[in-house]
């Protein structure tokens, strides 16, 4: 009963109890333009269009209201540490601007890709002294849905780090690995036969921008694993588990392939 | 019991029909639905949002299990005095949530 | 009576050109059977990517050609041989080998060592293709 | 779906038209429907008449995740004192219950607009229907195709 209606402070909108952003997104949830060449599109763009406006406007998007949840758990002390997000990074419309669309990114500590999940629960660990949170626990959602919401608009900035090259290249191999009963690779359907229907569902182009998502048949918010996990289970094919490096790899060669497009966090799907 | 996303015109001319959005984040347990161990999982939504406006009930709903997840409701009304509109959620746990907004009339 | 057929071995068969003429097992397939499969979503799945002649069925996918007249199109064999094994026809083909369970990779532990179909529907499969003529 | 939309273009023509035509279509909720929902809107309308009028019940005709489809009623009806919309019920017909909402308005509603998301487990008709403060019911009726979705959680 304590977590109330909030005001989305954060767009700048904290006058009273009132949201009125929609406009903020609709430009930024498409592809590139056509007119520069560049054919990739965003999932928004294979979308109906009532699931579009769901994600259009932020007062009734589902996703706001994990945001909110995010703010709140952003401002929360926790740990050992007796320390909030806040108290470190301050207020994250400024120092998470841009940031979650670097992710997954190089981490020194591993020498290799960890995703805004595994960074948060790092920072969690190490700074805060408290448990990490749990793969798809609400608490992690709701906090990357908050930190990814700061880079909204933005272009990906994935795929430029000569560290993480061969993580990409194992991604992209894994991208075209065929696999389960079915013996599909990714690209089988979303390089070779996007936009065509498997089923009655348009497959799109898999261009992971909008994460973590409120997915309609979830009827919650989830991560790009729980998303992928579902394609391996399509296919017929032992998924990855959570946090493995094989599911950071692909993350990180999806980002990069979506490089200069835009970050719709949290977006819609169905 | 839950976050909730309110949305109000924070003004309006006397006499204006405002339009007021809301959603809750709540499960709506249909109460048709079984676990992984089979069993039923009991039926646990909210089933009932009311809106008052200075105290005076304006706008009610009664929902049924066909109701989404995270509920979304809109509805109107006449902006008639500056004042507060109360919005309340009922679930089947006899949970109450209150949110209130204000609105200024002109 | 799937479990035990789809526990172990697969049936052998013979390719011959571009098909597989002989049946797999001795009783004749089904059509009413094969129809039931190929229209269903978890079993055959076929719909998922073709279209056909299945007016009650909506939603059909269209990353493949349609069944429909497919039985003018191909003898049994060759359709045998293309639910068999369609990749030893078509290494590129996306169209999966409903009748194999070796070179794969990660099969999902439910699925393992499974064909997608067992011998008796591939025949009814067949069976039911094979009317579906132009 | 080409004939759903006309028979649709056809009510809102209706609507902005006036009351006029609405009397002319006498919609008897004994029709094809699945018994539950008619005991439903029966419980609701009890013996009296339902027209057809008044009531645009928006839904889009293929939804791409029947987990969440946005429904909206709007009703033609001006919203004074002693001569309103008071109560709009919705039902489905294949549901496991019969009841999606019942939303109850007053005068100060202003107007009788009011919009939610619904679920629907298969393709079916939804029914929503409008009791004036005057004791008279209207509805509308729209067929709604759920897609299947591919690549669900197993």
């Amino acid at each position: 009963m304590s977590a109330g209606s909030r005001r989305l402070s954060f767009l700048g909108v904290g006058v009273a109890p009132v949201l009125i952003v929609s406009a903020l997104v609709g430009s930024a949830a498409v592809g590139l333009a056509d007119a520069d060449g560049d054919s990739r599109r965003s999932g928004f763009d294979f979308m109906g269009p009532q699931t579009q406006a769901m994600q259009g406007d932020d007062t009734s998007n589902p996703g706001m209201l994990a945001v909110l949840e995010g703010e709140d758990i952003w401002n929360r002390k926790a740990g050992a540490a007796d320390k909030s997000c806040a108290d470190c990074h301050g207020d994250a419309a400024r120092s998470m601007h841009g940031v979650a669309a670097h992710y997954p990114a190089f981490d020194t500590g591993t020498g290799g890709p960890i995703n805004l999940d595994q960074r948060i629960n790092t920072c969690r660990e190490k700074n805060q002294e408290a448990e990490p949170f749990p793969w798809e626990s609400a608490e992690i959602l709701a906090l990357s849905a908050y930190v990814g919401l700061q880079s909204r608009g933005m272009p990906v900035q994935v795929g430029d780090d000569a560290r993480l090259a061969g993580a990409i290249k194992a991604g992209d191999e894994a991208f075209h690995r065929k696999q389960g009963q079915l013996d599909f690779s990714c690209a089988d359907c979303h390089d070779a036969n996007w936009d065509r229907k498997l089923g009655g569902s348009v497959i799109p182009q898999g261009h992971a921008t909008g994460y973590p998502i409120y997915r309609l048949e979830w009827q919650s918010m989830g991560s790009l694993q729980r998303r992928l996990r579902n394609c391996m289970a399509g296919v017929r094919a032992e998924p990855y588990s959570y946090g493995s490096p094989e599911f950071v790899e692909l993350e990180l060669y999806l980002m990069s392939r979506s490089r200069g497009m835009a970050v719709e966090t949290p977006a819609v799907r169905p | 019991m839950a976050r909730t996303l309110i949305n109000v015109p924070p003004t309006a001319k006397r006499g204006e029909v405002v339009e007021i959005k809301t959603l809750i984040s709540h499960p709506m347990e249909t109460g048709f639905r079984t676990g992984p161990d089979g069993a039923l999982i009991p039926r646990d939504i909210i089933h009932r949002f009311t809106c008052t406006y200075n105290g005076e009930e304006v706008f009610s709903a009664d929902l049924f299990p066909a109701i989404t997840a995270n509920p979304f409701i809109t509805f109107t009304t006449v902006a008639t005095e500056s004042g507060e509109l109360a919005l309340s959620w009922t679930d089947d746990k006899g949970q109450t949530q209150t949110e209130t907004a204000k609105i200024t009339v002109e | 009576m799937i479990g035990v057929v789809l526990a172990l071995a697969l049936l052998p068969y013979t390719v011959v050109g571009d098909a597989v003429p002989a049946p797999l097992v001795e009783a004749p397939g089904d059509p009413a059977r094969g129809r039931a499969v190929v229209t269903s979503r978890q079993r055959g799945l076929c719909l998922l990517c073709h279209t056909g002649p299945f007016p009650e069925e909506r939603f059909q996918g269209d990353l493949a050609p349609s069944l429909a007249g497919v039985g003018s199109r191909l003898s049994e064999g060759q359709i045998r041989l293309r639910l068999i094994d369609s990749r030893r026809l078509d290494p590129g083909s996306i169209m999966p080998s409903y009748y194999r369970t070796d070179g794969l990779e990660r099969v999902g532990a439910a699925w393992r060592d499974k064909p997608v179909l067992s011998a008796e529907e591939i025949e009814d499969v067949v069976a039911f293709l094979a009317t579906l003529r132009d | 779906m080409t004939i759903l939309a006309t028979r649709r273009d056809i009510l809102r023509t209706g609507a902005a038209t006036g009351a006029a035509f609405a009397t002319l279509l006498l919609v008897r909720p004994v029709m094809a429907k699945p018994e539950e929902m008619e005991a439903a809107i029966r419980a609701f309308t009890g013996s009296a008449p339902v027209a057809k009028g008044k009531v645009e019940l928006v839904l889009p005709a293929l939804v791409e995740n029947g987990n969440s489809v946005p429904l909206a009623v709007n009703v033609a009806h001006w919203m004074e004192p002693n001569d309103y919309v008071k109560t709009i019920a919705v039902f489905n017909e294949k549901n496991p219950q019969p009841n999606v909402a019942t939303f109850h308005l007053t005068p100060r509603s202003g107007r009788a607009s009011v919009s939610t998301r619904i679920r629907l487990g298969d393709s079916q008709k939804i029914t929503a229907i409008a009791q004036l403060s005057d004791g008279s019911f209207w509805v509308d009726e729209a067929e709604v195709i759920v897609t299947l979705p591919a690549c669900a959680e197993s």
